[in-house]
Parts: C-alpha cells; structure tokens; sequence
C-alpha cells in the first residue's frame, strides 16, 4: 500500500496494521526517515517536500510491486509526505513484512533507496542564508544502482 | 499541450503549470525543449542547462528523443531530490 | 539500550524515544520480530522462550556496543521478550537511529543476525504433536558469519 | 559450585540448577562434563552428544579446556534458537 500525504503518521498502528491477522510474518522492517537539521556545515531551520500530484503515486505503486515481485513479501507500506516539515519531523515510512527476515530487510532497503533517487520529490531547505534547493547526491544514485538488474528491463521508467 | 515546471524551474519560469500551443515542427521532447529556450530570459535561464533536467511525459520519465503532442501533459523538473 | 522483558512493547513510542530532540538522526532502521505460526508443514499454537538471566542482558549489551563502534549510531535500542507468546505476538525489536540510512540499516540487521544465532534464548514450539525445542539452523549461522570481522579478535564470547 | 540447565538439558536432568562439589580432579570444562556424565541415567542422556551443547562459565562462553573452580556458575545449554 502506498499513501503520499501532508499529515505525519502513526508509526505503532501501521506497522501493527501491516502484519495484523497474518500469521505468516516472521519479520517486518521498517525504515523511517527524519529531517535532520544539519546538511554539512549549515544548521537548517526547516524544508518543504515538493512532489508531482499523481506521477508520484504511480511511482511508487510501481516500486512497490517491483519489490514485491522481487522479495517474497506477505504486505508493504510506503508513506511519503509532502509540504513543510521541522528538524526531527518524520518525512517518510517503508515497511516491509515477510516470513523471513533477510527477504524483509533487503526489500525495505531497495524501496528506500529507490524513494530517494526516483520517486519525484524536490527537497527546498531553509537556513539562515534562505531558501535553497537541494541538489541531487551522487551517492544517493549509487545506492539505488546496486539494485539495478543486470538486464535494465525495468528501468524504462528512468530517463538518466 | 499542458506543462508543468517543478522546485527551482517553476523558480525560474515563474509559473507552476500553462497550456502551450508550441509550432507544428516541434515533435520530440528535444524539440520541445530548444523551443522553450526561446520564449524569454526566465525560460532561458531555466532551460540553461539540460542536463539538469528531467523530463516527463504523462507520468513517464522521457528521454530528448520520445515524441510530443498537443495533448500531451510534459512535466519539467531538476533530479530528484526527495525523502 | 538494551530491555529483558516478558511484556510487550509499544513499537511505535520506543522508535519515537529513539530520536526524541535529537535532529542529528536521519534515519531509523526497526526490524520487529513476530511470532510466525508456520514452520516447516506443523502449525504452531504457540512458543515459549526461555532465556538466562544475567548473561542475555551482558550479552546484549556487548552487541549493541559492538554495532556502535562499527556504524555511526546516534542511538540504540535491543528490546528481546521471553515467556509465552502466541502467533502474531511481537518476540523482539531492534531499532538504531544514524544520520544515515545505510549506516542504520546495516546495523539493525548486524544485531538481529547476533541475536538470532548468539543471544541465549531458546524456543519451545507447541504443536498437534506436542511441544518442542527448536534446533538451531545452519542458515542463521551462516547469516551471522557474514558480520565476522576476519581478525576474529571479537567472537572469543563465542564457543563455536 | 553452580550448575544451570536450560531448554531440553533442563528437561532431561530434571533440574533447572543444583550446587555441586566435584571432585578435586574436575579442573576444566571438559573433566566437569565427564564427571556429570557419571551422575545418573538423566545426566547421562542430558550429556551424551556434546556437539550439541554450549558451556558458559561465569555468564561466558567456555571452551572445553577453560578452567572450573568451586566458585563458578557454569551453565549447560543447546545452540541458541532465540529471537
């Protein structure tokens, strides 16, 4: 399931909801993004999450049944916000449920990494010198280029 | 055709979003492209540098060659940055 | 931190704690451990842990210690229940907060591969035929070996 | 000295820990096994596949050589099956 949403979320229900009656789980992973309030040396005061209304939840629909079909999943959340968020704020929930705990473990990661290098959010940061946005980081590219099948057959949804 | 710019192109363009009728030669995403060039500074800024861009056409990540049409919704945005 | 407990625990208060007033934490890894009621073909009705008392506690302790000299960790938490538990129960929790998510994730799976395969607990299953004790897997093992550093310098708490 | 047994070394020598006074020859992990094995049928089922037992001497993982005095808690369990 994926939600893109301004509201923050309740990290104990969804996690209890994605397993809850489904005794086939043996582990969920979760990972859970946070605004920090420190990128380099530049104390941030807060950011705003901008997204594109409707490519970005066909994006991650399509993520999460990659995930899916790779990883043998028993369910899978994805929550990503948008808008105006503090230091300490959630921005982002991944989780991901499965008899086994490598299998839930390697999907959350993969999702994540994906989250952040092709789901379509723009990061604009707030520091005492104003608002800037953010550039995209190499190694942010790198980490989602492990997952990447020798093939590229998926990959068609990528332009770089 | 509907275009929408986002982060530093709407910045730069001024607009979030417009309805653009673009001559009968501009067929590719390419083409689009150098035709936006042309219709003034912020265009020009925003379109300086191309590979800082990212295109999409209806949803869908493009590359300079894919085609373009009137009804089309093409969407102009910086790498991502999100999460 | 590191919690022996029977009771269960509130997942989504003890990730929030986690990273409460500290806006150095990008990112919080979690994986929550859930009593399955499959294994192999036998359903189970329920498990029993049991666990040494004084030793679990110095030897979570020891791990956790061990995973933050190895990844930058902002902070930590171990929470391993014993006793009774029917499917669906959560058994464990494992949650560590970076300002990175790499760094995060490969510590939460660092020490649920220990505690899976170090961490003396033992597993009574109940089933139709009876209740049993759990052997130990190869497969966790192997998980576990992954981590070994090739000085071996820290496995002497480790017999085999 | 202190004995502990945990999960089926539990059930098959019938107790969960006793206090034991070995002989003064029992000097090592491996002569204390030896000499439980020598205790009863109970000891001797619980004892009689050492592959499959684990020894911690003190809260420590022990190997078959390390020593055992009068002092110790010495705790008899199977791999590890936790979490």
């Amino acid at each position: 399931m994926i939600r893109v949403q301004q509201d923050d979320f309740d990290v104990g229900a969804e996690i209890a909801a994605l397993s809850a009656g489904n005794h086939a789980v043996g582990g969920v992973a979760v990972f859970i993004g946070v605004v920090r309030d420190l990128a380099g040396a530049a104390a941030i005061g807060a950011m705003t999450l901008e997204h594109y209304p409707g490519m970005t939840e066909s994006m991650l629909e399509r993520i999460e049944a990659e995930a899916k079909d790779r990883w043998p999943l028993e369910a899978s959340l994805i929550i990503h916000r948008y808008g105006r968020l503090e230091p300490g704020e959630r921005i982002v929930l991944v989780a991901t449920a499965s008899a086994h705990r490598q299998a839930a473990f390697e999907a959350c990661e993969f999702l994540v990494d994906w989250l952040k290098t092709k789901a379509p959010f723009w990061k604009l940061e707030e520091s005492a010198a104003g608002a800037k946005w953010v550039e995209a980081r190499v190694s942010d590219d790198q980490a989602a280029a492990r997952w990447h099948a020798p093939s590229g057959a998926r990959d068609s949804d990528a332009a770089e | 055709m509907k275009l929408l710019y986002f982060a530093w192109l709407k910045t730069k363009t001024g607009i979030a979003e417009e309805e653009v009728t673009p001559p009968p030669e501009v067929a590719t995403v390419a083409e689009l492209l150098a035709w936006l060039q042309t219709r003034g500074p912020g265009y020009a800024d925003a379109l300086a540098d191309l590979s800082a861009l990212r295109v999409a056409v209806n949803q869908e990540y493009a590359k300079p060659g894919d085609p373009v049409g009137s009804g089309d919704e093409v969407a102009l945005f910086p790498p991502v940055t999100g999460g």
